[in-house]
């Protein structure tokens, strides 16, 4: 019995009679004279190791999400885990705009026909410029980290200085990315943070701040949920001596507290994953840059920049702001690199600001300072617990210290996982000064039950 | 659709949702921000739009249908990107909250299957390009060379060559990123051009190599669409002075299964899953870059990777990776995508993977008789031959004899639905386009799409004032370009609009006055 | 788009999805079919389009861009209907796995998250209503209507009186399935036309009644949108004469909350859930119509009911109902748009529900007020009132000053993207519209809409053309009516469009040739 | 501290400016003054007795999910649950169509304004047309139930005579429906079916069709699963009477087995769930009508029927045909009535219907006449379990007998319950001639292991 060749519902031709009528419009014989131009020794003749495909849809959906069964999500667990990716709430609106296909699907389109895909985007810069009080926002970069370390080239280029201070309170992981991406070419100094407060040392970087400084860079709220007050302070000194400063932000906090541009921030950066993206295991991110509308900030942006234009018949028009920069026109001669990066969690997170209004980013903002308040009060009160930084504001996240369990933070961890709880971020390893301590997240989406929860099970556990 | 700017649509007091309060025991007496310094506080609230919800997923919905995505049309004028069908299966799976709703950081145990998901894919991609390793970092093609030539210049620190080995080589028919990326990495660049043939020049690559050659860093078949028979020549020579060489293959969708770069003598390639893998574009991402390397490099590879543990029967996230470059990406790679990837392969296997580049081939060298039969287009160099899995074609006959461009011929061909790309810059090739049909479109469409292109065509040249003044039927009309490059015009958001203009685009003050 | 009928877009041979083959086990040596006798198999494959699969997606994206859907518009044209926002939260709720991949069989306590849905939305009914027991199985409201009127049938043989009972009284402005569902039930009906202020004539009313009255379907406001302030007065009188009284409460947005079915003397009462409570409408259904009934009917009510056990603390289907007409639908109910009224009683509470009730108040009114102000347009009856949740209008003066009819204001009013109906049959308000603003829209909306109606009723004066010729900017053209109610020419699938034309409507035969 | 008002995201104008604003327009200074016409005494005063709003999406969404979460689905256990209500693979794209904004929400608007809704449903009509062999199809009823009981009345007003007679292998809760569907006007006799063969007594038939009936109405495959192969002899005894062949079909077997127009039907009915629709704990019905393009049948039809129709510019025009039949038109001089029904599903219908196409449907019908087959064979052979109409072909569905086990079915299915495993339908109750039955159910979901899964758990229940 002979196998029929499998039409593939992806593959329309590839019905032997088309493929019969095409061939002959072509003139061969033989699909295989379309690539006889490939060496034979370089031809794949043998099968490829896959393993047998899941030709229907059932099969297919039935393989994948029973291979995801065996994952333990957040809404089954009860997640305190923070440190750069957050569990916020998404409206249904968010994916349900991102999931359309004509946003999903949409690629590089000119503004006449990709009208939509521009002024969303361009809303979206609108939205965040207003947010961070900045007057330019870009089309964003892959994630925060890599917006973040572009921000640094930017700031080097612009002071044609190569060497920035970064505070050693930031997100390592996101420190390890500057450093790749500024090597070579701009030299990178970790600048140890104040042991006392979680916060910047202001003596340090006093000494540190010189004429050879493109710019400091700090994060605020640092990686440990610490806010720095402290801002306008460093941002004197850096302008002092002819530098910038480069502040990454929580965007989701500045419903409550300041932008920092009114603490003297020339360049503003961050990640748009709080406002309205899955966690996706990290895998949802995008990077966002901010600076004033002056021709030295605008003209080093490696991303594509948006801007709105008239037409012929007054309505607005959009299109791509100074393309002379950007790769795709000058190739090694332009500015960095630019590629598809994350255009529509920008849009997202466009329809997540839209959707929040001004009460709405301050209700979360202020919930978010009440809950972690209230976790870490709650937290600290338990026997053996002792508050890090207790003396310092955070926002959404805390650290906690266990050095008085007789526990390490691992063994907490696997205990509460036990109750179904996803507890804390171990920096034992990565931040030994702070000894046996775990890095807590709350955001809006936790009630005081949930919280309570997690004192109660933190209380038996290491007891 | 006449849709305002968000911000006209604003209403004080009108609300989009509400946020979840915190229960009474959390609140503070007080009404303040607690224990945030005053000088923190924000002072006013940020100037965002203020709409109900339904008025807000209006304007979103109209917005939406003003574009024309994949699924629309028939997105085939989008040359080297392959603008393939993305099953929407795949979107389903990756909508699964056992995935959206996982934390990065939650436990290894917890997250088995995704993290099997990911050591799949890594051995299918392996299969595919028979290379060693790969990691699944990069969010994008252009990312994934930037991950490349960082992985070169660790390789060339490693050998304590930094300041010996510092040129790259290219093709100027290759992605414009290869060369960017690399100079940012401290590499300078070497750009080959094509001889009469349309494939790089041997003779310049000859020319061009030496103890300073870092790395070839080359695509094929390149976006013209002609395959390099020489390529292991190529990927000798550089061997030859100790070079390396990396494949940009973003776009595999010609050659995918047919052959491999491990044959053809490349030590480092790169796939784009929002190419060749189906994963959507996105309107410009999320997509996704996979970097593929041999033995000798694995150990440059970012962390973390993802391995299996025989004692366990676990899966983990591998940080042992002894010369990595570090990190270029937050955590792990851009899960929905790569999950997108790994179905399409399962969906497909070997056979149906072999079919997809077949049927590309087939399509696009059908579609290229036929517009060569067009008057006034040809397809430079290499006459005579079939081409791969697209073809750059150049209107220049038409602009001589019409005056008509490649761009009056884009901004028409959107009045009848269809999405037409130039190409990317430098024009190398005159007045160009670009067209890559993939396996996903019927005999049918390709035929409606050369309607259209022999219609328009023919415009040209009996009535070529219709032609320059499209788009007619767009959304919006002609666009001053002026308002874009101007440092002084230019407005890059509503905040700053507002500050250079009032009503429709009356400048605010008078410049130089 | 111009997009051709799907069979058009057919190509043998292709494949839109694969269905999972039967394992080697479980196929039988044979290709034919078993122990199927031959004269059962199907000769012919059935003529099905065979297509790709995103050839298929990109048709029906398409058709759905050819509508305008209440996300889309500003949806208060379609009075009666209640189109305001269904909120896309309560379509991903409804999307759940652990909804829509239920079984009706399945043990009880394995669906009591389900169940218990159902038995809380029926304690929400009932505080809203004042009734003693819900049905929530109609599939929509004149669904909802016949079964009320099957349990008034059940109650009147129950009696004794079958064929003494057999009237049931209506009015002209309610829907016209009380008349049409009732007719079915065996009952003879009579209709009550208003009095000069639009409320039905009271005097009619006690005319009409007698021992043969079984019951009054009656709505409150009609649809005019003036509520009977005598209703109780109404509900009274027939049960004077020992009938029922049902309440059409298929659009309860002006009075949700602020007053009852109950303390109105009502004995049965109905809901659409796709109106009122924000179910969207799906292009016609599916929708939900929830039947309330005094404790004395409630043994009447189809099977099953969802009542809870106090014992085993179990949600549990009912089927003790003692004088069930039996059922109406299969299974429980339409759980997906019950879901969705639930999740929206549930976001909006007590003071939310009495909110929309008030706004759609508010909406209404204040559009009352613009509209009377457009030279041409009327609101018959009860002048110097205000309104209740909409409006029904009339256009006769307009008519006789220009010519121009509600249906041509109806195609003109299209090209503005905006959605207006005329009204129900038969038209007792000459040229009439309805305008029902729900309390979705925001003002800068209705001001909106208000704009277009007035700009086109302003056109009917000045330039009646355009409005006659109207729709301009629709995706076709005036439609031949003939073709819709000629027997000879109707073609209500493309199989008997084959059969009749050939090409474009060419007869394939002469008539009385 | 007084609670400031909740403005709502679903209702813009509870901002107290803008309606202190709207009402200076309408001349009110109280927004109760607009209700003033209900009579105090009718007017409700109390709060309703509501549960606290949960005014957040996301606790709406954590409440609704988590009670949900008490639900487990046909996707956890394995289910061989049949009875009217079907699990069988829904496209992805299906629905992706279904949720289209611009399908979902859209309603009754006119064709020039929603040409797609009207091309979609009457491509729908199309398609089963084509599956039906039936040249005219309506716009879908409620479910398969009342399309049944309305074209028993359809038969009745186009024979003016009022009696029908229904096979007692059909849907019992069909049945019910049917009758109160008839019930005044109509009489409705159940016959009672072969015992032996599941399937229609031809002799009680022929007793008892004469002039007096409108209607023989039978289901194929009937409630058991068991396929009708007299159809012929059924529609010749009841057209040489003057009456009505009236079949219930499933449409989903149409690609292997004939449809009722073949062997005489002359109205045939159904339902849509198979096609594409989710099971909803049986809430997504759709219910279709297919007769011949005559004048007697069209006009009887009380659903809206859509056609295409010419346009002044040569395009597709679709529109309502005749009607002037529907009770929207006539209220009650009207046939029946209609209103707001299912026609997103029948849209979904079409698309289920456009990917399977002639090769889907024919591949779809086969397996599942092999898995039943099997599933029958492998079944049968457990020790105790015996085939009820052994000698009749069965599509989907059939019937086993548990008698020998000593347990009554309820206890099998609380075991198999126990393995995670919904096991069959009970028919002890409703069909005590079958003694103790089960009805069991597979679909193409179901693989061969899946059905041996099933064999072993039952052999262990039941040993």
């Amino acid at each position: 019995m002979e196998k029929r060749k499998v039409v593939h519902p992806y593959i329309p031709n590839s019905v032997p009679e088309v493929q019969k009528e095409m061939m002959e419009a072509i003139g061969i014989n033989d699909i295989e004279e379309l690539y006889k131009c490939i060496p034979d020794e370089l031809k794949f003749k043998g099968p490829l190791n896959l393993p047998k495909p899941l030709l229907s849809e059932w099969e297919l959906k039935r393989h994948v999400d029973g291979m995801m069964q065996e994952n333990a999500s957040c809404l089954e667990y009860l997640s305190f885990l923070g440190g750069g990716c957050y569990q916020h709430y998404v409206p249904a609106i968010c994916d349900e705009v991102n999931r359309r296909s004509e946003f999903l699907t949409a690629y590089a389109g000119e503004p006449y026909e990709d009208h939509g895909r521009f002024q969303a985007l361009f809303e979206y810069a609108s939205m965040m410029a207003e947010l961070l009080e900045m007057d330019v926002v870009n089309v964003p970069t892959y994630d925060g980290s890599q917006a973040a370390a572009t921000s640094l080239r930017m700031a080097s280029r612009i002071t044609k200085r190569d060497k920035v201070l970064v505070l050693g309170n930031s997100n390592p992981d996101r420190l390890r990315i500057i450093k790749n991406y500024c090597h070579p070419g701009v030299e990178v100094e970790v600048l140890p943070f104040d042991l006392e407060t979680g916060t910047a040392n202001l003596d340090l970087l006093k000494q540190k701040v010189d004429e050879n400084v493109a710019a400091v860079y700090f994060e605020n709220p640092s990686f440990f949920g610490t806010v720095e007050a402290k801002g306008q302070e460093i941002a004197d000194l850096v302008h002092d001596a002819g530098g910038l400063l480069v502040v990454f932000v929580e965007p989701n906090s500045l419903g409550v507290l300041a932008p920092p541009s009114r603490y003297g921030a020339d360049i503003v950066c961050g990640d748009l994953q709080s406002l309205g993206l899955h966690m996706y295991y990290g895998g949802a991110r995008a990077g966002f840059i901010a600076t004033p509308d002056e021709e030295r900030f605008v003209m080093e942006y490696p991303s594509r920049l948006f801007g709105i234009a008239p037409t012929s018949h007054k309505e607005w028009g959009f299109g791509d702001v100074a393309w002379e920069r950007t790769s795709f026109a000058k190739r090694e001669n332009a500015k960095e690199f630019v590629g598809t990066a994350a255009a529509l969690w920008a849009i997202t997170a466009g329809v997540y600001l839209a959707l929040m209004g001004p009460q709405g980013m301050e209700d979360l903002g202020k919930g978010i300072l009440q809950r972690t308040r209230y976790a870490r009060k709650l937290l600290s009160e338990i026997p053996g617990v002792k508050p890090v930084f207790p003396q310092t504001p955070a926002y959404r996240e805390f650290v906690l210290n266990f050095d008085d369990t007789g526990m390490d933070v691992e063994e907490i961890n696997q205990r509460l996982l036990e109750e179904k709880i996803f507890g804390c971020i171990d920096l034992s390893k990565r931040f030994p000064s702070l000894g046996f301590s775990g890095l807590f997240c709350v955001t809006e989406i936790h009630s005081a039950g949930d919280i309570e929860r997690l004192a109660k099970a933190l209380a038996k556990v290491i007891s | 659709w006449d849709e305002p700017i968000i911000y006209e649509l604003s209403r004080k007091g009108e609300r989009g949702i509400l946020v979840p309060e915190a229960d009474q025991v959390m609140q503070s007496p007080d009404e303040g921000l607690g224990d945030i310094p005053e000088g923190l506080h924000r002072k006013e609230p940020p100037n965002l739009p203020e709409m109900g919800q339904m008025r807000v997923l209006k304007h979103y919905l109209r917005l939406s249908q003003e574009n024309l995505g994949a699924d629309l049309n028939i997105d085939i004028g989008q040359g080297t990107c392959t603008m393939k069908y993305s099953p929407k299966i795949n979107d389903q799976l990756a909508a699964n909250p056992k995935v959206s709703e996982l934390h990065p950081c939650q436990p290894e145990e917890t997250a088995q299957g995704l993290l099997k998901m990911m050591y799949e894919t890594e051995q299918y991609l392996k299969a595919i390009s028979g290379m060693d390793r790969f990691s699944l970092h990069p969010g994008g093609g252009s990312h994934a060379i930037f991950t490349i030539a960082s992985i070169v210049r660790a390789w060339v620190d490693s050998r304590g060559e930094s300041d010996k080995r510092d040129e790259i080589i290219t093709t100027i028919f290759s992605h414009p990123s290869n060369a960017a990326a690399s100079k940012l990495k401290g590499f300078k660049i070497i750009t080959i051009y094509p001889g009469p043939d349309g494939r790089p020049d041997i003779e310049a690559l000859k020319a061009a190599v030496s103890e300073r050659t870092a790395a070839l860093f080359i695509t094929n078949p390149e976006d013209i669409g002609i395959y390099n028979s020489r390529i292991k020549e190529f990927t000798d020579i550089v061997h030859s002075v100790g070079g390396l060489c990396s494949y940009d293959q973003a776009n595999l969708n010609g050659i995918l299964g047919l052959t491999r770069a491990r044959e053809a003598g490349f030590d480092l390639c790169f796939y784009n899953l929002h190419k060749t893998f189906s994963s959507p574009h996105g309107c410009g991402g999320p997509g996704g870059g996979v970097v593929g390397v041999t033995e000798e490099l694995a150990k440059f590879l970012p962390v973390p990777l993802v391995s299996f543990d025989e004692g366990s029967g676990r899966y983990f996230l591998d940080y042992d990776v002894p010369c990595t470059i570090g990190k270029v990406k937050d955590f792990y790679g851009v899960i929905p995508v790569i999950l997108r990837a790994y179905a399409w392969i399962r969906s497909l296997g070997d056979e149906g993977l072999k079919e997809v580049a077949r049927v590309a081939l087939l399509n696009n060298n059908y579609v290229f008789k036929e517009i060569l039969k067009i008057k006034g287009a040809s397809a430079p160099y290499a006459e005579g031959e079939l081409r791969m899995e697209q073809v750059r074609y150049s209107w220049e006959k038409l602009t001589k004899d019409t005056g008509v461009t490649t761009t009056d011929i884009q901004n028409r061909m959107f009045d009848f639905g269809v999405h037409y790309w130039t190409s990317h810059e430098p024009w190398i090739v005159p007045e160009p386009f670009t067209i890559e049909p993939t396996e996903s479109y019927s005999k049918d469409e390709l035929d409606e799409f050369l309607a259209i292109l022999r219609h328009v065509a023919n415009e040209a040249y009996t009535n070529p004032e219709i032609v320059k003044t499209a788009p007619h039927r767009s959304v919006i009309h002609h666009i001053d370009h002026d308002y874009l490059d101007d440092p002084k015009k230019w407005a890059i958001t509503w905040r700053a609009y507002k500050k250079k203009y009032t009503g429709y685009f009356e400048p605010k003050e008078r410049k130089d006055g």
